[in-house]
């Protein structure tokens, strides 16, 4: 157990420094670096939860499609900006929110699962397994499955019509 | 481990993730910030899922994958053409809904 | 004919208008004229599966539910998907049918700018939807939804085909009635809560009729519904949302809004407030029944002031409402069916009158009273056409108007035992007096457009008459007009049955 | 026939639909279809009066009605009276049901008794001349075919309220009168006037009918049902309280000043001659204002227990008539134009019928009614013909007539005919009615109200001498040709004439013909009325009176004695006489003070709240939430002062009022706010939930 909590912190803290930084970044692309930081340290905690096939996903898609698409867009879409133009004349009030929401968060996670233990055994490992998730995926959830697969294709043409030049 | 670690990083993600969201006036970093809070979402999932012992809540995460996929390709879509319209990606210039 | 009723009939009637949407979607912009077919086409058929309800409805028992549907929906929350009407449900169900039809055919080629009668009709086909659903749903849940989902197509119908001013009319017609609405939510989420078992099945929460909750829960949660629907109605003074709404409006907008979406409000109360709630009813009564006639004597003041056609007819619907929620007010058997039947009549005139202003405008550009005149000697057909709806709207026996106001007056002098009866009968009197100054206000619109010869400006214009599509979209509403005011137990007969049983409900929980 | 009465009113309702869908094609442009109806009308209505004769006969054991009928008429050997209206003749009712509220039913149906009877013969009758003298006076009009479609509804309309057997139904034929008012008293409605007129007719009897609303309501509770019969006999036997009978009358008694045209709302009545002349005749005579009497008569028992009439002390109706004798009678002398002057007499013999009905004369005043139909109709076609052909369109005496009787004869003399009917010159039909009236108050007590008769009496002679010397004696003042009007306008005067004439003889009480007051007065759930014996002196006096007036005012007139131009001289007489001809200054009273303040002031002030005050609530809860979060956000902003500088400058450049900040149009603004009021209400949850 200690060895999971270990990695877990390190890598919590990686991706929590990673996450600020994405956030305030002068750099487009270190943004998008960072981002990548946070995606693959997110793949690294699934599977310290024994959840494989989800980090596996996270990494290949997050990391091999999502990341290259934000690439891409940062190349088309270079625009000749100042660094202080990244940032929009309300970053203080959205400060003040964003610390706001995450106090009363921490207070109702620590209020709700304060003595909460996740045991990571044989069983759990069982449920995130490859075979057992897609089992899950195509026999409860085939519906959904379909519809998703239905949303990713029209979102697919729709990408293509919004961005093509007429 | 405590439920609560991964829940108090995922919460942490998420408000980084809000804050850029609010913050940020290009176009492509607000969808990062977007996909920020989208994993926040995920490990908050996957740390249920574990918690419950039910694979349901990593099925979720893995919808929650590809359709986070599929936002970035319209989002970025739609960010384009607002830099071509605009000649920027810039949001606080994209403001035709003003009454 | 088994499917028909055994909640499938319903569930047509609601959900048609919805395949209708996705076909226009599916059509491409330019074939216009395939669009408005299947447009008109989806309406007319959804008006003929509420025929079927009428033909095949139970007349002798029109308190009870027919029609019936009970499925499991979202059992999380225990909502279920369970639709069915009854007496007070059935007319206005086909009220929003055939004013729906009248719409599609009376925008078939002047839409207003800009012209997209895509998108047009299939915002049409998303509120009727809305409308049918709202009228049929028997769960708190379901009938939130639908009533919301009325909402957004009413939002850009004004947004996007509006008035000058249109984009503040749309947008304080949407927060004010989210507003209403959040709260309505809210009472409906402390009902499920708070009674035993949690449901949220309006029949079960009738009939336990707020067993178990404190008098002072009670009034609370009638105060969230009260907001909620006296914003929709609208009541003084909650009104000012409708006549910026009602102006900027397309033609057509008004005509749904008048015509069908107030009436979501008071539907809302006899439907819900009424019977769930009876003791907090009663307790609030006597302010209902103020706030009433403060809007029936002060929207009647305000459209005299009214240089405006469209915003005097907007005004005049704060004043007729008035009416309804009086006779809401009283809780008697005679007041509600006043009031169901004022709903009705106050959909088809106050509709007739906002295609009235709709045609003028049209045919003058513009709708300030000032510069219009003559319009009998221009285009008589419409004057009179104008002339007999204003004779309708201020009430005149003989044709629908008077069947939802005197009795709603005569009602008020003796509400429900328990109420203050002085002071009721004050509202009666000045209920009364609200009806000289309806004929004042209707008059003297129907002077200043229709008498008198045309001003200089327009002496040359040439101002053609009522035209083919106005008429195949008018006669039937003028017909109904006719009849239900010459024959008035058409609807009493079959409202009368499942008012009486709201009555009772009422009266007994009180009682008890 | 009496159970098939409904046919009487629904042949002018066809004829009114039938008129508006095909007239225009038809040869005479529909007016045939108009003549037509309710000439089947009135046929259907004698047929349906001789069989209520017929009835009441044959209750009181004189089977031979029709016989009986002819000798009342021709003022034979009839009156073997003593035995009659002992015997109930209860009316004969038909009906189904209308509407149903609370599971009660309501129905819509025909109450047949002898009142009804005759206002039926009387409606049908005077319609139908109107009818046929309109063929020619209306002839060329641009709105013929529409004419004729709203005479024949107001004709159907009318006939709706005389049958109504329930007071919602009395109700719906009295508006729909009101309506038709409206419409053909505007029927030149490109003129403003005529449009005011219009508007002012249907306003005023509204006002009335507020009063006519709430009376049946309250009745409607005091006696559990909207029936007319039951609650007479409710109201005879006492089952309803005193006080609710005295509210109900009251109201009731609204609705009649505003139809009748009696004091304070009679301004409408002058003004509605705006109308055409056949209009103004069938109004005035027929329908209409005679329906305000027709209420008072049909509901009597509630009056007579309301107003506690068998007292013999002053009561609100009596008063309210005599008072709308004298200023009607008052105003006529005054006016130039010859219908205004009849328009005055009509609301001051309407006060006849109402101050007769508050003294308990029930018969004399329904027979007063009855009499006054048809020489008021007569007279006021005299003045139509007078125009047609006599005077070029014009009504005024002074500036356009003078002189006609030499160009027409046919309605000079028939014009004199109802003239001197309406001064109540023996043996003319106005003589018996009025006299019985007179001859009533003076029985039952009401001196004063006899003494004011009788100064109306005389006033009516005098001005109505007047009005004839000016219309048709002296020299032609006018520019046009005049000749006789064609046939169509001088028979339906003809006819008239000639019931002006006989149709005081039907209740000669002199000659003891009673036959009025048998067929018509109701004997079922009715008060027993006191009924005059013919006394010589009374009418003798009243007959003397009437002389009076005329002789005075033939001298005036016609031999140019007394104080002739005595306005001019005396500033007394100059101001009563502006008094007079800015009639009381009701008129100003009204349409300055009270319709000029709603319409004005009061409509602009609720208008101007609507605006500033519940709007401007709305704006400013949405403004001075957007103030708050700027405040916030300029604290929270380190450049606080910079920010407040810009923020002020920014925000005055934006108090364009609501949603103008909130509205920014900036999508991450709307999710600040959003993401905040989520924070804060969640924290709120958890605080309040812990």
């Amino acid at each position: 157990m200690i060895a999971q909590n270990i990695a877990f912190w390190i890598i919590a803290v990686v991706m929590a420094a990673a996450a600020v930084r994405v956030v305030t970044s002068r750099n487009l692309v270190h943004a998008a670096l960072f981002l990548i930081t946070v995606l693959i340290g997110a793949s690294a905690q699934f599977i310290i939860l024994l959840a494989e096939f989800v980090g596996v996903t996270q990494f290949f898609l997050y990391v091999g499609a999502v990341a290259v698409l934000f690439l891409f867009g940062i190349i088309v879409t270079r625009a000749p900006m100042q660094p202080a133009d990244y940032d929009n004349d309300q970053r203080w009030p959205a400060l003040a929110v964003s610390l706001l929401l995450l106090g009363v968060l921490v207070a109702l996670l620590i209020d709700a699962f304060g003595h909460q233990e996740i045991e990571l055994s044989d069983d759990l490992l069982a449920i995130g397994r490859s075979d057992a998730v897609g089992n899950s995926l195509f026999r409860t959830f085939v519906v959904p499955f379909e519809v998703v697969s239905m949303l990713l294709l029209a979102a697919l043409i729709g990408a293509v019509a919004i961005a093509r030049r007429d | 481990m405590a439920l609560n670690q991964f829940l108090i990083l995922s919460a942490f993600l998420f408000c980084t993730g809000v804050y850029g969201v609010l913050a940020r006036r290009n176009g492509v970093l607000v969808l990062m910030s977007v996909e920020l809070m989208l994993n926040a979402v995920n490990i908050n999932l996957v740390a249920f899922s574990a918690f419950v012992r039910d694979v349901g809540g990593q099925i979720f995460a893995l919808f929650v994958i590809t359709i986070a996929a599929a936002e970035v390709g319209v989002g970025l879509a739609i960010v384009l053409l607002i830099y071509r319209n605009l000649d920027s990606p810039d949001l606080d210039r994209v403001d035709q809904l003003k009454g | 004919m088994d499917w028909f009723d055994s909640g499938w009939g319903l569930t047509l009637a609601i959900f048609l208008p919805v395949a209708g949407m996705v076909v226009v979607l599916a059509i491409p912009k330019a074939q216009e004229q395939a669009i408005k077919i299947v447009a008109l086409l989806t309406t007319l058929a959804t008006l003929a599966a509420g025929v079927g309800l009428l033909v095949r409805f139970d007349y002798d028992d029109t308190g009870d539910l027919q029609f019936e549907a009970n499925k499991s929906w979202i059992d999380v929350i225990q909502s279920r998907y369970h639709i069915g009407i009854d007496g007070i449900a059935l007319p206005l169900l086909l009220l929003s049918m055939v004013v729906t039809v009248a719409c599609v055919i009376y925008s078939w080629d002047h839409f207003p700018a800009p012209h997209n009668p895509k998108g047009f009709l299939a915002l049409t086909l998303l509120l009727e939807t809305g409308m049918n659903g709202t009228f049929a749903a028997q769960d708190l849940i379901l009938f939130f939804i639908f009533f919301e989902l009325v909402l957004l197509p009413m939002f850009f119908m004004i947004g996007v085909w509006g008035g000058p001013n249109r984009v503040y009319a749309s947008i304080k017609f949407f927060l004010f009635t989210l507003f209403g609405s959040a709260l309505m939510l809210l009472s409906f989420l402390a009902l499920f809560f708070l009674t035993e078992p949690h449901t949220f099945d309006i029949p079960t929460l009738a009939e336990a009729a707020g067993e178990g909750l404190v008098g002072s829960t009670q009034n609370l949660i009638f105060l969230g519904l009260f907001l909620g629907f006296a914003i929709k109605v609208p009541m003084f003074p909650f009104h000012t949302w409708l006549p910026d709404a009602h102006t900027e409006a397309p033609t057509v907008g008004s005509v749904i809004l008048a015509a069908v979406l107030l009436k979501l409000g008071t539907y809302g109360f006899v439907r819900i407030a009424l019977p769930v709630l009876p003791q907090a009813a009663e307790d609030w009564a006597p302010w209902i029944g103020l706030l009433a006639v403060i809007g029936i004597i002060y929207g009647a003041l305000c459209c005299l002031a009214q240089r405006d056609m469209k915003r005097l007819i907007a005004f005049s619907s704060v004043a007729h409402m008035g009416f309804v929620m009086l006779g809401i007010a009283t809780l008697t058997d005679f007041g509600i069916n006043a009031a169901v039947f004022g709903m009705v009549a106050h959909g088809l005139i106050t509709g007739m009158l906002f295609f009235l202003a709709g045609s003028v405008q049209e045919r003058y550009n513009t709708r300030e009273l000032s510069r219009l005149g003559g319009l009998l000697v221009q285009a008589p057909r419409l004057g009179w056409i104008l002339g007999f709806c204003a004779m309708a709207s201020l009430g005149l026996p003989g044709l629908a108007g008077f069947w939802g106001e005197f009795p709603a007056i005569l009602s008020a002098y003796e509400p429900l035992e328990g109420l203050p009866v002085e002071t009721f009968r004050t509202f009666m009197v000045f209920a009364a007096i609200g009806t000289v100054l309806a004929a004042g206000y209707l008059l003297w619109m129907f002077q200043r457009v229709a008498f008198g010869e045309p001003k200089p400006e327009f002496e040359s214009a040439h101002i053609h008459d009522v035209h083919a599509p106005e008429w195949i979209a008018w006669t039937p509403l003028l017909l109904l007009i006719v009849a239900l005011g010459v024959y008035p137990n058409l609807l009493f007969k079959i409202t009368d049955g499942a008012v009486t049983g709201v009555a009772d409900g009422v009266a007994k929980a009180i009682g008890g | 026939m009496l159970r098939n009465a409904w046919l009487i009113p629904l042949l002018p309702a066809l004829s009114f639909v039938a008129i508006l869908l095909v007239g225009k094609r038809l040869p005479r442009r529909g007016a045939e279809l108009g003549v037509g109806a309710v000439g089947a009308s009135f046929v259907l209505a004698c047929v349906a009066a001789w069989q209520w004769i017929d009835r009441v006969e044959g209750a009181t054991g004189k089977s031979e009605g029709l016989r009986a009928f002819g000798k009342g008429v021709l003022g034979g050997e009839g009156g073997e009276g003593g035995e009659h209206a002992e015997v109930a003749v209860a009316p004969v009712t038909r009906g189904f049901t209308w509407w149903q509220n609370g599971n009660v039913e309501f129905n819509v149906g025909i109450a047949i008794d002898g009142l009804t009877v005759m206002m039926l013969f009387v409606v049908t009758l005077v319609s139908f001349l109107v009818h046929v003298y309109s063929t020619s006076y209306m002839e060329g009009d641009r709105r013929f075919t529409h004419f004729y479609a709203l005479l024949s509804l107001f004709t159907a309309s009318m006939l709706l309220l005389v049958v109504a057997d329930n007071t919602i139904q009395l109700l719906v034929g009295w508006e729909l009168v009101g309506l038709c008012s409206f419409v053909l008293i505007g029927h030149w409605w490109e003129e403003k006037p005529n449009a005011d007129a219009a508007v002012k007719a249907f306003l005023t009897t509204r006002v009335g009918d507020v009063g006519l609303m709430i009376g049946i309501i309250v009745l409607f509770f005091a006696a559990g049902t909207f029936d007319i019969q039951a609650i007479n006999a409710q109201a005879v036997e006492g089952e309803i309280g005193h006080t609710l009978l005295v509210v109900a009358s009251a109201c009731l008694l609204g609705g009649i000043i505003g139809k009748s045209g009696q004091f304070p709302l009679h301004t409408w009545l002058p003004d509605a001659m705006a109308g055409p002349t056949p209009v103004s005749a069938l109004i005035h005579a027929a329908t209409m204002v005679v329906a305000g009497v027709y209420l008072g008569a049909r509901l009597y028992p509630v009056f007579f227990e309301g107003f506690s009439i068998d007292g013999g002390t002053i009561n609100v109706m009596a008063l309210i008539g005599g008072t709308t004798i004298i200023i009607g009678a008052a105003l006529a002398f005054v006016q130039n134009d010859i219908k205004k002057v009849l328009a005055y007499s009509t609301i001051s013999q309407l006060g006849y019928m109402v101050m007769g009905l508050g003294v308990g004369a029930w018969v004399a005043a329904v027979f007063h009614l009855f009499t006054h139909a048809f020489f008021k109709a007569l007279l006021f076609l005299g003045a139509g013909s007078v125009s047609h052909s006599g005077s070029h369109h014009s009504f005024d005496m002074k500036a356009d007539m003078g002189g006609l009787r030499k160009f027409m004869p046919v309605t000079f003399w028939t014009f004199m005919i109802g003239s001197l009917a309406l001064a109540g010159i023996i043996p003319f039909a106005g003589f018996w009615s009025k006299d019985e009236i007179l001859a009533t108050a003076g029985q039952n007590e009401f001196t004063f109200f006899l003494v004011v008769g009788l100064v109306g009496a005389f006033m009516t002679a005098a001005y109505m001498t007047r009005c004839v010397y000016l219309t048709f004696f002296g020299e032609y003042r006018g520019h046009g040709e005049p000749h006789e009007s064609p046939r169509a306008i001088t028979v339906p005067l003809i006819v008239l004439a000639g019931f002006s004439v006989l149709a005081g003889l039907v209740n000669a009480s002199a000659l003891e013909i009673e036959k009025f007051k048998e067929w018509v007065e109701p004997t079922v759930a009715f008060p027993a009325l006191e009924h005059p014996e013919f006394e010589l002196a009374g009418a003798a006096l009243a007959l003397a009176v009437a002389l009076l007036g005329i002789l005075v005012s033939y001298a005036y007139w016609f031999r140019n004695l007394g104080p002739h131009g005595i306005t001019a001289r005396n500033p007394l007489a100059r101001a009563g006489y502006t008094f007079l001809e800015n009639k009381y200054y009701l008129d100003a009273l009204y349409e300055n003070v009270i319709v000029g303040s709603i319409k004005g002031a009061i409509a602009r002030a609720s208008y101007w709240t609507n605006q500033r005050v519940i709007d401007g609530a709305v704006n400013g809860v949405a403004t001075g939430a957007a103030q708050v979060g700027r405040f916030a956000y300029d604290v929270l902003d380190q450049k606080a002062v910079d920010g407040a500088v810009n923020g002020l400058a920014v925000s005055t450049g934006q108090t364009g009022g609501l949603l103008r900040y909130v509205q920014s149009g900036r999508v991450q603004r709307y999710a600040l706010m959003l993401f905040a009021s989520v924070a804060l209400l969640s924290l709120a949850l958890f605080v309040f939930s812990n």
